[in-house]
């Protein structure tokens, strides 16, 4: 990991040398076995910049902010799909954009590290070991083996070498996720279940949301100027108001559904939804809900077309005749 | 379909309980194949609300939910059939965007007979109310929709 | 007051006693996580919980509460109000930096005019505290001078000696009272409990992040509010909701209508100052339309604001905010960095 | 709220003789926003309509509700009630009580039912009329041109009638004359006038016509824009001969070394490569056959550039675009026969030499035909003494065929008949059946007179045709005895159905017009817009829209002319409103509303945006074009944002309508 | 709860709807509860809250004067959801009051004073109270001269008409100017923005109170002339407009640095404003 750590703030320096204005990356987190975003606006603060396993985050929305900056941003496999979703639909100026790539050996579940590491042990270096990471600490060496520690959806990945990078750090990582593993095996699961029994899995789940919409700002395929769930101003959209505030089971599931059905075909399977959401709410299984009904139904929608509901086949499957 | 006594639910004040069913219809086929019915006589349940649209295709997803949310007990969306939309291709998208949408609210929950999608042309009276009759069955077997009611 | 012991099991049977006479809201676990939900089995409830994810301050001020509802029948307007349940409600298993959040709410909400729907559930509901068993690493209440054991707020206050006992003070005459009728479950040797519950503050207060001190930082906020800290936090944020809604000091609000026509619903939700539209104008002028004027916001509220009107810290260490932020935005590196001035 | 007026409609007794019109009325009155509700007999009828006209004046009313039938009866008879009353016409909403409630639930079992339901469905009136916002017609300049695609007898009739009218038209032909299949016939039904006699000189007409362009061996390939101003790209193939230099003296076509079976005479004659369909083609004018030209295929010949006289031969050409700018379209592709050697076995898939079809029969019987109007076998080339005729070959046909009927088989073989037993003494006829229609004027007593000829009729089906040595052996049923039938026939001509002409798809997609089930372009209503589509500015004529013999298509021809003219004859249109409307603010230009627009009328466009604290930037947004949006919506769905609405069904509007039905 | 609830308004009728200008409209309301209407107090500069049930509630300052006992005017602009329905209503209309709120333009400390009212548009309407007051009978000889700048984009964008060209105009000690942004054929009067106006008709500082409200550019502007004009910080108010849902304090929204407007506020001198953090 310190390599790619050290590569990346070569980059960045070299960047900023030919006229960069901003550099997304990651820095350590403010307590242990955690990462964050980072912004470096000039070349002496690229050294803060860091790679490890627990930069979970996908940095690509952060590129809209600037749309008027030189920006650099770092993606990970799962990520480097966000970047070009929003060049697609225009919410990016790609000319202006670096994007580098790094590969990734996948992301740890931090709690589950933390319980494995001494509590009072400093981390000083960690260690891709193709099938397990090796924490060097204070306390000594520890060797977490990625089956036992990564991500769930790391898992499943597929995707861990980035695409579509103007720039690729290190050597192209070795596969992570498990083969064999069926991305959609808890979707079944519910789905097998009788509709009295699915409304109640998602009715204790749908209770919980506190609609801080952390799920929304952080999704990249979420890049509306303006939510229709919050349209502010009174007059725009000739005041059609969607969605009550009011925090009820009703709402919140009208509020899921729907962000679901507006990012589908659209969704990245970056999983940040799921990663921020405060109350644990499974959102990927309404996103992988409709990944799979869109790959069973329609396939791959071709490259020109927006998103899988801006077009059709004339013999797509009718489930209505 | 038919509903046994002992399935007939009944509101607080006794009176045999209906189920209302919201329906959106497009102009060119579907309202008019429900005109078609009143002009040709044909009986069907009285639970059905019509709201026109002018195609399909301008049916949004949270009009659907909205209705639930109001205490709907099923929605039906009606228009042409794939092929002869008035609007040359409204319907495709509609029969992608609410396979898509039924499947999700099947999936979150709510039972297939809640939302129905149908094709019926203008000259299909009949089949819209069969569609309404069956619908109306469905739900009486179901028993009103109160999950996602705010009503 | 008095104080008492009660060993677990009796706990239990206590719990047992609230549930069949009160409304009682405990924390338990769902999904790995804390919540406070209404129980109606003791062995549900965590004696001793930890964190959890959302503060107990929806049984005062639930995140969505209908305040009344109008009807309007030919000429006349009538409006109804909303009436809190007269059944009393026991909040059992609240720690103390959440009892601490108690009071700053009570400054803003009990404030003339007082809110009448905060004050009828603080009124009709009974605290029962407790202290901390265990520290995260997000917490720092100390910080702000909250003891982790003691149970200032509440009206009965638990805390775990160790052995299956409680040490169990009763803070109040309301306390006093409900357990009154269950005299027989407690001892009243409390010999040794005293320091038992000083040990254990020892210890925990020895593994709290003692590192956030907070005596300079009003004067030190005031001479910042102009400082480029503020937009280079803000990059990362998302301008979500996670740390005002997670946050048991944070009493925003909106007020909205529901229902079309002759009836309807007026009703009030939590609101985060970090949403654009919070003091969006009509107009589309916005008073703080960059997030980096919104989040320094939050932080000037939390930790200068409510000091200065209410003469109470806005923030009580509780930490959620540290360990629920989507991207690491860390309340206790912007005091430090505000005390070193950035 | 503004001020709405509610007015519920007895229609008599079919609303008021089982809805108690006075009670929803009553109930109406409370419903927000309603200051005046009444009742009346027949809102729709002259003083219904003053009443709603009084009451605006004397209640101040701002939005009316018209409770009564369905609108897609009187919505635009109440519209003009407003506009009278002073109102903006689109402050009008209707609820339909007598299609969707008093006719479908009439049983007193269910009044009570319906009554709610009633009172429902006028509160869902009355909430959008309160959230309906005024709505202004915009106006668009009127290009004086009118664009004619297909130059068969319905073409030609059209664009003669626009031309002399003062209007300018295209006409587009794709193959190398005009005429279609009309000038293909001999005699025409039931008056047996020629009928080259009667459709050449039409020909003629159109091309000396001062107002009309004509475009033959041409085809349309791109149409864009919208009423009053379309764009169409035509291609001009390659004819490899230069008609401004050729003379048309017909040296070429009688010298062409190559034979080639000539598909104007469906295959029974023969042309050269370089040719004229037929001697009063028009243009009387050669095209090459490139494909069979012996220069092209042998690289050496040359012959007709050698013989030609004006130097009109260009080996070289090339296919030319033309681009034109139109008002208006109408569409005259006509017909294609229904290809019945794919599905009907039982006459031989076509492999019967002797089995033949109608319009063949009709080249052959034609004195200009391959055979100069002599009735022969194929096969043989020897007169034949019986000849069956079967009817409904591929129409009435559900299973393998159409279901509809072609309307002008039974004639045509009633025609044929009379033709076999007039020119074949001795000669016997039979003709098997389904039903005979003979609806138009003449025709049953043609049919009549056919039968009083000899023509034997059959009704039934025939089962099966085999060749039996040098005859066709035809089996069938006789249903009305009830046996079976078995003739030795020396020919079988097949009243083979219409469909829609090779190529209708394409041209429905390239202008955006619906087809029917069976292909045929769809009209805008099947009785009161039977020449409009729903595209407007796109007229139909003719066959294409649906089978139909000559006196039909000629009259759907002259009316296609006259709604063109009535169109062109004006300085602007007045578009429609419901069009949809981009919030700009809003929209984040992602542009997926642009591929559903099934008219194109979105795209894209840069804008400059100011906000607070960002300097100004430019950014992409969707915008609608008005006037070729149609209104249907469905990149208001495609929206996440919401920032496409749809005037007249906003989403405000229908939410409101959902939350009224669910009161 | 009952008549502890603060956030419970009254029932009230609107009794008549003066239109102001194209968007503009004055609502007179009375509570429909006599004994409301007697206890009803408010000072110069409050706010309250009107309720369209089903729509919402929104702030609005008062605009009629805290001397006339009968009835309550609210001057509404036509911008949002609830005021474009309070447009929609007609007299006789119920809507909800609650309230007054807030702070209010010194009235006791301005006793003996002059007072300098400098309005733009419908900005006029909160300054409106404080001028009646003081016109007020029983209050005119505790204050000295009243002097009125108010202009408007055009002459129909001017409000109180009647006041501003009749009313005033004939009271003694009372001097009005007024102007309109662009010349208008009917217009006879001065034609110009107001902060040019207040450099012209040169008003002095002594003994005097400024309260100025209307766009932020104009107060902008103006406040610099007054200052070029010996006008000290202090002297001046102006009344502040922030997005408010409670009204008592609880909400959060209003919030200027530690102040909250519908407390602390709507109106502020300028000293206290210049400490204020610039979000609002």
């Amino acid at each position: 990991m310190k390599e790619i750590t050290e590569m990346l703030q070569q980059v960045a320096a070299r960047l900023f040398n030919e006229g960069l204005e901003m550099f997304i990356g990651y820095e350590s987190g403010s307590v242990p076995a955690k990462a964050r975003p980072y912004f470096a606006a000039v070349q002496g603060e690229t050294a803060a910049l860091v790679f490890n396993p627990f930069c979970e985050h996908n940095l690509a929305k952060y590129l809209v902010r600037f749309p008027n900056a030189k920006t650099a941003v770092v993606v990970k496999g799962c990520d480097a799909g966000a970047v070009e979703r929003l060049v697609k639909e225009r919410n990016l100026d790609r000319t202006r954009i670096t994007v580098i790539g790094v590969p990734c050996g996948g992301m740890l579940a931090r709690e589950r590290v933390l319980a494995e590491l001494p509590q009072d042990g400093k981390i000083t270096a960690i260690t891709d070991r193709r099938d397990a990471f090796v924490f060097q600490t204070s306390k000594g060496e520890h060797v977490l083996e990625k089956k036992a520690f990564l991500l769930a959806k790391c898992l499943i990945c597929t995707q861990n070498n980035p695409t579509g990078v103007d720039l690729m750090l290190g050597k192209e990582a070795p596969p992570v996720g498990e083969t064999g593993k069926d991305p959609y095996a808890r979707v079944k699961e519910i789905s097998a279940l009788d509709p009295p029994a699915r409304a109640a899995f998602w009715d204790r789940l749908m209770d919980r949301c506190l609609r801080c919409y952390a799920c929304r700002e952080v999704c990249p395929a979420c890049s509306c100027t303006e939510c229709c769930f919050e349209q502010a101003v009174p007059g725009w959209q000739q005041g059609a108001i969607w969605l009550s505030k009011a925090v009820t089971l009703p709402d919140n599931l009208h509020y899921h559904v729907i962000r679901a059905f507006h990012v589908a075909g659209r969704c990245t399977g970056c999983g940040e939804c799921e990663r921020v959401c405060p109350v644990r709410i499974p959102l990927m299984l309404l996103n992988r809900k409709l990944a799979g009904d869109i790959d069973e139904l329609y396939g791959p929608t071709p490259p020109d077309v927006p998103s899988v509901l801006c077009t059709y086949a004339t013999g797509d499957r009718d489930e209505f005749t | 379909m038919s509903v046994n006594e002992s399935d007939v639910v009944t509101t607080a004040e006794g009176a045999a309980w209906e189920p209302k069913i919201v329906a959106f219809l497009c102009n060119w086929c579907s309202y008019a194949g429900a005109d078609l019915a009143g002009v040709s006589r044909i009986k069907y349940p009285a639970n059905v609300r019509i709201i026109r649209v002018p195609c399909s295709s301008r049916v949004n997803p949270q009009f659907v939910f909205r209705a639930f949310e109001r205490g709907a007990d099923g929605v039906l969306v009606a228009g042409c059939h794939p092929g002869d939309c008035h609007y040359v291709t409204g319907n495709y998208y509609t029969r992608r965007r609410l396979t898509l949408f039924k499947r999700l609210l099947e999936y979150v929950g709510f039972e297939p007979e809640r939302f129905i999608v149908r094709w019926v042309s203008a000259s299909e009276g009949q089949r819209f109310a069969e569609t309404v009759k069956e619908m109306v069955d469905g739900l009486k077997h179901l028993g009103p929709q109160k999950r996602v009611s705010r009503v | 007051m008095d104080s008492k012991i009660i060993k677990k099991d009796k706990l239990l049977s206590l719990l047992e006693r609230f549930i069949a006479g009160y409304h009682v809201l405990a924390p338990v676990r769902e999904d790995g996580m804390l919540v406070y939900r209404p129980v109606g089995i003791p062995g549900d409830v965590e004696l001793n919980p930890g964190r959890s994810v959302l503060p107990p301050k929806g049984r005062f001020f639930p995140q969505t509460e209908i305040l009344y509802s109008y009807r309007i029948e030919g000429e006349k307007l009538t409006l109804e109000e909303y009436v809190e349940e007269a059944r009393q409600v026991i909040l059992f298993g609240v720690h103390p930096c959440d009892l601490r959040s108690f009071a700053v709410l009570d400054a803003v909400f009990t404030e003339e005019p007082r809110d009448a729907y905060f004050t009828a559930r603080r009124n009709n509901t009974i605290i029962v505290g407790v202290s901390c068993s265990s520290v995260l690493p997000e917490c720092f209440c100390t910080a702000f001078g909250i003891s982790p054991v003691e149970g200032n707020g509440a009206d009965i206050h638990l805390t775990d000696i160790g052995a299956g006992a409680y040490l169990v003070e009763v803070l109040t005459p309301r306390g006093k009272e409900l357990l009154q009728k269950f005299d027989s479950l407690f001892e009243d040797n409390v010999a040794g409990a005293e320091e038992a519950k000083r040990a254990k503050e020892a210890s925990l207060i020895k593994k709290i992040s003692l590192s956030v001190k907070v005596n300079d930082l009003h004067e030190k906020m005031a001479s910042i509010f102009e400082n480029p800290y503020w937009e280079k936090i803000s990059r990362r944020c998302l301008g979500c909701g996670v740390c005002t809604y997670v946050c048991p000091t944070c009493h925003c609000f909106d007020i909205m209508d529901d229902g079309a026509g002759k009836a309807g619903e007026r009703f009030r939700c939590w609101d985060s100052c970090l949403f654009r539209e919070y003091t969006l104008h009509t107009s589309g002028h916005n008073p703080r339309h960059a997030l980096a004027q919104r989040l320094r916001n939050r932080f000037f509220h939390k930790l200068s604001y409510n000091n200065q009107r209410y003469n109470i810290e806005g923030c009580v260490g509780c930490g959620r905010c540290v360990a629920l932020c989507p991207v690491n935005i860390d309340i206790r590196e912007v005091i430090g960095a505000v005390r070193g001035l950035v | 709220m503004p001020r709405i007026g509610v007015f519920v409609c007895w229609c008599g007794s079919n609303i008021g003789g089982v809805l108690d019109c006075p009670a929803i009325a009553q109930e109406a009155a409370s419903f927000p926003g309603v200051v005046y509700s009444t009742e009346y007999k027949y809102v729709c009828s002259d003083p219904g309509q003053k009443l709603i006209v009084d009451a605006v004046k004397e209640h101040r009313l701002e939005r009316v509700v018209v409770a009564s039938c369905s609108p897609r009866l009187h919505e635009e008879t109440f519209r003009q009630v407003l506009r009278r009353s002073g109102l903006n016409p689109y402050f009008f909403e209707m609820a339909n009580l007598r299609e969707h409630c008093s006719w479908v639930h009439p049983d007193t079992t269910v009044r009570e039912q319906a009554q709610r339901k009633a009172v429902d469905l006028v509160r869902r009136a009355v909430a959008k009329a309160a959230r309906l916002e005024p709505l202004f017609p915009g106006k668009i300049p009127v290009v004086r041109r009118c664009l004619v695609i297909g130059g068969g007898i319905a073409g030609i009739q059209t664009a003669l009638d626009v031309a002399d009218a003062g209007l300018e038209v295209l006409l587009v032909e794709r193959e190398p004359t005009i005429g279609g299949n009309m000038v293909k016939l001999d005699k025409t039904f039931p008056t047996l006038d020629c009928s080259a006699c009667i459709s050449t000189p039409k020909m003629v007409a159109v091309a000396q016509h001062p107002n009309i362009r004509l475009y033959t061996y041409a085809q349309v390939e791109e149409v864009t824009g919208y009423i009053g101003n379309f764009k169409a790209r035509i291609r001009q193939k390659a004819r490899y001969v230069d008609h401004s230099k050729c003379n048309g003296c017909g040296t070429c076509w009688t010298r062409c070394p190559v034979t080639v079976p000539d598909d104007f005479n469906l295959g029974l004659g023969e042309r050269g490569a370089i040719y004229i369909p037929f001697p009063q083609a028009v243009p009387n004018k050669p095209v090459i056959d490139l494909e069979h030209c012996r220069r092209s295929t042998r690289g050496k010949c040359g012959a007709c550039a050698k013989l030609c006289p004006t130097g009109a031969i260009d080996y070289e050409q090339k296919d030319e675009f033309v681009d034109v700018e139109v008002g208006a379209i109408i569409v005259a592709t006509g017909y294609g026969l229904f290809p019945w050697e794919k599905v009907y076995g039982e006459y031989g898939y076509g492999r019967f030499r002797d089995v033949i079809t109608g319009l063949m029969f009709e080249r052959m019987v034609n004195a200009s035909g391959p055979t100069g109007g002599k009735i022969q076998r194929p096969s043989s080339g020897k007169e034949p003494k019986t000849v069956v005729f079967i009817q409904c070959v591929g129409s009435r046909d559900e299973a393998r065929g159409k279901e509809y009927c072609s309307r002008f088989c039974c004639m045509y073989t009633a025609k044929h008949a009379h033709q076999i037993l007039e020119k074949i003494p001795g000669s016997e006829v039979y003709v098997f059946y389904i039903d005979v229609r003979t609806f138009g004027k003449g025709y049953e007593e043609f049919y009549r007179r056919v039968r009083d000829e000899g023509a034997v009729y059959i009704r039934g089906r025939v089962s099966k045709v085999y060749q039996d040595g040098s005859k066709l052996i035809v089996r069938g049923a006789d249903t009305l005895l009830g046996e079976q039938v078995e003739i030795a026939a020396d020919m079988v001509v097949l009243a083979t159905g219409a469909v829609p002409a090779a190529g209708a798809a394409d041209v429905a997609r390239m202008i955006g017009i619906p087809q029917d089930k069976d292909g045929f372009f769809q009209e805008a209503h099947p009785k009161l817009r039977p020449v409009e589509t729903h595209t407007g500015g796109v007229y139909l004529a003719g066959t294409c829209q649906g089978p139909k013999d000559i006196p039909d298509t000629v009259s759907q021809a002259s009316g296609a002319a006259a709604k063109v003219c009535g169109l062109l004859l004006r300085d602007e249109l007045e578009t429609n409103p419901l069009v949809s409307k981009v919030n700009e603010a809003l929209c984040t230009g992602c542009l997926a509303c642009q591929p559903v627009c099934p008219y194109r009328a979105i795209q894209p466009v840069t804008i400059t945006e100011r906000l607070p604290g960002q300097p100004p930037r430019e950014r992409v947004v969707a915008r609608v074009n008005e006037g070729l949006c149609q209104g249907c919506g469905a990149c208001t769905v495609a929206c996440r944002a919401g920032a496409i609405d749809l005037k007249g069904f906003t989403n405000k509007q229908l939410i409101a309508e959902v939350d009224a039905l669910c009161l | 709860m009952g008549a502890s609830n603060p956030l419970l308004p009254k029932i009230a009728t609107v009794v008549d709807i003066v239109r102001e200008t194209g968007d503009v409209n004055t609502f007179r309301v009375v509570f429909d509860d006599p004994e409301e209407m007697a206890a009803w107090n408010h000072r110069p500069g409050q706010v309250a809250f009107l309720s369209v049930f089903g729509v919402g509630e929104a702030t609005f300052c008062l605009s009629s004067s805290p001397t006339c006992r009968d009835w309550l005017e609210f001057s509404v602009r036509r911008a949002g959801k609830v005021t474009t329905a309070l447009h929609e209503l007609e007299a006789g209309a119920k809507i909800g009051v609650r309230g007054p709120y807030g702070n209010s333009f010194p009235y006791e400390a301005m006793r003996a004073k002059h007072l300098l009212v400098i309005g733009g548009g419908i900005g006029l309407a909160p300054l409106r109270p404080l001028v009646n007051f003081m016109l007020a009978p029983e209050n005119r000889k505790d204050y000295g001269k009243v002097e009125i700048i108010y202009g408007g984009r055009t002459y129909n964008d001017l409000c109180y008409k009647e006041e501003l060209f009749r009313t005033w105009p004939e009271t003694p000690d009372v001097a009005v100017w007024t102007t309109i942004d662009v010349a208008e054929e009917a217009w006879q009067g001065h034609v110009g923005f107001v902060p040019a106006y207040v450099e012209e008709v040169k008003p002095t500082p002594e003994d005097k109170f400024v309260v100025i409200c209307g766009p932020p550019i104009m107060i902008k502007f103006t406040v610099k002339a007054l200052e070029n004009l010996g006008f000290r910080a202090d002297q001046i108010y102006t009344t502040l407009e922030m997005r408010m849902k409670c009204g008592i304090g609880k909400c959060g929204r209003c919030n200027v640095g530690a102040r909250f407007v519908c407390r602390d506020g709507p109106v502020f001198n300028l000293t206290e404003l210049y400490q204020l953090p610039q979000e609002y």
